[in-house]
């Protein structure tokens, strides 16, 4: 793999002709988001100052902010362990979002999980859960539900190629390629799951090879270009939209950290990363900007600054918050 | 008032709540057109349809998952498992989804797992496992075993207006074999509340499912033999009804508990444990449990009859807790 | 379906090279075998005389006899419950499978379990478990064994094209696949999982093209050719041993009963069995043999009576046993 | 002898069973060149090579069926769960195949499944929960639960050479915490056996895991106010070991049982409703257990304090048996 990455081409951003430019500026604000959110944490548990792991999704930028900016807010999202930016899309605020990482006095989960475990049932969307492939049945019956009450959403599910190895993986999807279920299933392959690389998880060439085994559509598409994800997807989602059922789309990136944070990633071959660090799907869609007039650098930086500010600020304020106090403990086993 | 077998009450609760909210549906193998392995839904593909009652492929894991996500998405899903032996294929689903939903999510997961358990008809060791245990020993999850028609339409009933996940244990060999009278339409046994099914003074037998029936005959020939004893049918394990059970263990001071399930760590343990710690003072004579042999259910009838819990074994053992 | 199906004309037994007439002969004593097998047994069924259910495999027989008869004594064997032919095959004795499906003293199970459940150490074969796609993953991993101790044996593993739609079967094949396990799989797709028929189990063309999922060779074959399946088992077999990894093969065919004897199966179309009564695999391979010279229709009468006299007096016989006693219960829990 | 901690005894056990016995392979996700995420494989892959080290896909029913199977074939696979709570995904394999298969077949399945468990480290819901009971309640499945290095050297060895399945569960807070001098080489602690780990006069507390170290904490606080206090380490849940349990309490006369996974059907209620059976003519005193609230285990460690047994919590209840 290290071999023919080193030599590969870092592809072109392709534009979509589904995306105006003030979408675009959105998707990169989003995306920034999702990447400073990371820095940001990354450094403060340097400082030991965080509260659990941190799962940096610096990579992955493009495919969970290009995707989840397709939906509707009627549409229900699942994300993975590295779909921060799908949260930002969905408009939860920074400061819910750090409550809940950090399992503070005012998430939602009232401390009893964190990361991005919550859900947030008013913007539709539904954490993960640890046990990877567990929410893909669990967002099939979310849109077989949405069909049977005959409502047009659609239901955006993620999961790693790692996860994509779990029987969950293989039922969840069966069962809503047969039911012609508004689905549409994105595995980021980001070549490593943990400390295994894809060698050692599956042996086809591409993942997205498996719909034909479900008789659904799928695509391989380079997670690592905004436009490419979102085209992708805005087209497996309108034909959930339309009844035409699911589709899997597998979107290749690179997990340009650890596992989490307290892993050095010394498994993973130097030239793949250097290869991956300059197909940086933030950089290099703030470069396609920049050459495309639609923002510019001084804009850029300005955005950067702000959001920056923004999450610090944020993150700062809710790490001096309590925990939620020990008798939450005992509520709300059952309803 | 209609008579009818425990099936037949199953069916009848599970139609009652169809026609009645129209957000309930039913999900799982050969449930359609069949009407299921053991004919509990036979005839409502036509009176409901095929989106109210699914087929699906052979996935426990997407049954009850799916159960879950439709759950969440506003409607309260019926999971049938075709032998809830099964339900180890989706085990995951139960015990870490639904089980910690309303935990961490505060959102209802109003979902009901159903399906038949039990030995005694030389089914194996893959058709006849009762497995209740796995699921009370699991924070957030209801567990209800009912041993007649008339509870088992109530319970199916307060289950499926539950808000949370509920595991709905049938035993098979009660079926067809068990019939009474039950209330037409409307009727709710509310979880955990135990019954005292035969009043008595010198012993109680705690049991659930098929074993309530036994301990029922138990106390008969007891009877004869000059003792009353008295039987509480749980009929749900969690939540799990303390009160009526020291109540009686208080009134009478001797106890046997009986389940169908492999005794070691099996629910009958819990209910010991209780009563060795709140009911201590009580107690004129060891607590006894009457089980499975610690044993896979094997298949022919010799083995079957001597690893599950008898009439025999019952009687022998309540004899010996009323002589102590 | 059945509409297709109606039209559709009766394959040819396309007859490979790989086969002598003597293989010939003895692919139809195993058929002969598993048919009149089920054909007491639904007699003795029906006479309320039978102990656990019967689980014909009538139009089954050319997968489980082709595909085994490929086999090395070495090579290992996992049939689902449709495979009594291969029991057949492998050689085990007539009087020690009804011992067992009747679960009667001198069982192999002694009495715990019953049907084709049981294992015979010696002739390499294990039996199913009634939770289908169990045994995917235990023949792989009998599989990877043989791999690690430089055995150049291949595990042969059935299952219905219903439990292919299990999360073992998905875990199963993958880790075979990344192993490269000396493993073949074959998908029995007889048209129905029980009452459901295979529109609501899955949505695919082809069961085999699941196969591309996994890196592997995949193929769909006629079901009820027995020369067909011996023939495309034998490449998967060589393969395996080779070093080349693991197959998938789906065999097509129809289960001409009930999913057992109590089920009268009136949820499926008559003309769908009308046509695959045409294409019995047992008929048609004698038709075969006569036309080809190889046996005449009195020898195979003949071979018929001597079987159907066989498999009655031994049922007869182990159906006078008793059960194994009671004490049989306690032991063996624990080794 | 050396000092290792109950990381390295439980390493220390593997190296040793397969330098001498090259039927033991390793199989499980990321155990190979990185050593697992707790590092109990480390320097494995360079001894024992890929062949025997083996990392596996994300699919914890492959892991276990394959063991199953490679274990058929005359080897001894250990496999890990990168955490126990994993092994809901390859329940099946256990209760169904791995269970059963010496009672039908009459064949070994010397597989170990291993792991860590347990909470105490703000890790959620999904990788604190301790599920032994679930096992306990499975007949044909042995458990194994050791509380410290030596214990859990000695209890590995002998869980590699059983020829039965058997779950091995290692508290993650133990890992790098307790420390003490472990046998080189070969050290056999039999399955079934536990041990005295302080002998006292007054109580006893019957525990496992991490709760034997929280025990062993309250009984020298005990001392402190003139109570002489037994902690009995089971060390196995299945077997168990009747004799050692019952013999403590025949001589203390009083009990209490603790564990850290939730109370409801946990492997405690069995230990209290054996002594409540076949000990109860000695005890002066109602028997206490002390476990985690039922609820799945929460991150924020206000919560999971709150929830999981804690020494303040055994301390008062053993007072309270004392003082009965
Ligand atoms: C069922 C299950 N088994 C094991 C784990 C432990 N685990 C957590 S993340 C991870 C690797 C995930 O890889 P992948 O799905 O590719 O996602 P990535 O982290 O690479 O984005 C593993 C093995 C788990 N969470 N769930
Ligand atoms: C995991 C599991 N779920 C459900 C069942 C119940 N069941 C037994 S056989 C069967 C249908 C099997 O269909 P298929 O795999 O196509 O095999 P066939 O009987 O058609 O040969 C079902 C649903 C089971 N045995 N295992
Ligand atoms: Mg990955
Ligand atoms: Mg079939």
């Amino acid at each position: 793999m290290a071999d023919v990455v080193a030599t590969a081409e870092i592809p072109e951003i392709v534009p979509t002709s589904l995306l105006n430019d003030q979408q675009r500026v959105a998707l990169l604000r989003w995306m920034l988001h999702a990447r400073i959110f990371d820095e940001v944490t990354i450094r403060l548990y340097r400082q030991g100052k965080m509260f659990g792991s941190v799962f940096a999704q610096i990579g992955h930028e493009a495919i969970s902010v290009g995707s989840a900016a397709v939906l509707q807010p009627e549409d229900a999202i699942f994300p993975m362990h590295r779909d921060l930016g799908a949260h930002f899309v969905r408009g939860v605020p920074l400061r819910t979002i750090a409550l809940n990482h950090l399992a503070r006095q005012g998430s939602m989960m009232r401390g009893t999980d964190g990361t991005g475990h919550y859900a947030d049932p008013q913007r539709k969307l539904y954490g993960n859960i640890s046990h990877l492939g567990a929410m893909i049945p669990v967002a099939v019956g979310y849109a077989l539900a949405a069909q049977l009450k005959g409502e047009p959403i659609v239901v955006l599910n993620y999961i790693g190629e790692g996860g994509a190895q779990t029987g969950e993986f293989h039922e969840g999807l069966n069962f809503a390629a047969v039911r012609k279920a508004p689905f549409v299933l994105i595995i980021e392959n980001n070549q490593y799951a943990y400390s295994t690389p894809t060698t050692e998880e599956y042996a086809c060439k591409k993942l997205s090879d498996r719909a034909i085994g479900y008789g659904i559509p799928g695509e391989t598409i380079d997670g690592t270009d905004v436009e490419r994800v979102y085209e992708a997807t805005f087209y497996a989602v309108e034909r959930a939209r339309n009844g035409e059922g699911p589709s899997l789309i597998e979107a290749i990136c690179m997990r340009m950290r650890g596992h989490a944070e307290h892993d050095n990633a010394s498994y993973v071959p130097r030239e793949l990363l250097e290869y991956w660090k300059k197909r940086d799907p933030l950089l290099r869609y703030q470069r396609f900007l920049i050459d495309n007039g639609i923002l510019s650098e001084a804009e850029i930086q300005q955005m950067r600054r702000e959001i920056e500010a923004e999450t610090v600020r944020v993150l700062d304020d809710v790490l001096q918050l309590p925990f939620p106090p020990a008798e939450e403990a005992f509520k709300n086993v059952f309803l | 008032m209609p008579t009818m077998t425990l099936l037949q009450a199953i069916s009848d609760a599970l139609r009652y709540e169809m026609r009645r909210d129209e957000r309930v549906f039913l999900l799982g193998e050969d449930i359609a057109e069949f009407g299921g392995a053991f004919k509990v839904t036979k005839g409502f593909v036509e009176e409901f349809g095929k989106q109210r009652v699914i087929n699906t492929p052979i996935s426990e894991a997407a049954i009850i998952g799916g159960a879950i996500g439709a759950a969440l998405n506003g409607l309260i899903p019926v999971a049938e498992m075709q032998f809830m032996d099964f339900i180890t294929n989706g085990f995951n689903q139960l015990v870490n989804v639904a089980a910690t939903t309303a935990y961490r999510w505060g959102l209802p997961v109003p979902i009901v797992v159903r399906g038949p358990v039990g030995g005694g008809m030389s089914a194996g060791p893959f058709h006849s496992r009762s497995a209740e245990a796995w699921f009370a020993h699991t924070p957030g999850l209801k567990v209800v075993f009912p041993a007649f028609p008339a509870d088992a339409k109530g319970l199916l009933i307060a289950a499926i207006r539950d808000p949370n996940p509920v595991l709905f244990f049938e035993h098979k060999g009660l079926y067809r074999k068990i019939r009474e009278d039950v209330p037409e339409g409307e009727h709710v046994v509310p979880l955990g509340t135990a019954r005292i099914v035969r009043p008595g003074a010198d012993l109680s037998i705690i049991a659930y499912g098929r074993m309530v029936h036994i301990a029922l005959e138990v106390a008969a020939r007891l009877e004869d033999e000059g003792a009353s004893v008295e039987v509480v049918d749980i009929r749900t394990l969690v939540p799990f009804d303390e009160a009526t059970v020291f109540d009686s263990v208080k009134r009478t001071n001797r106890v046997v508990i009986t389940h169908e399930a492999t005794l070691t760590a099996g629910f009958g343990a819990e209910i010991a444990a209780r009563i060795a710690d709140k009911a201590f003072e009580y107690l004129d004579a060891p607590i006894r449990r009457v089980a499975a042999f610690d044993a896979p259910v094997p298949m022919a009838p010799p083995l079957e009859q001597a690893m599950l819990p008898s009439a025999e074994k019952l009687l022998d053992t309540c004899r010996q807790v009323l002589e102590y």
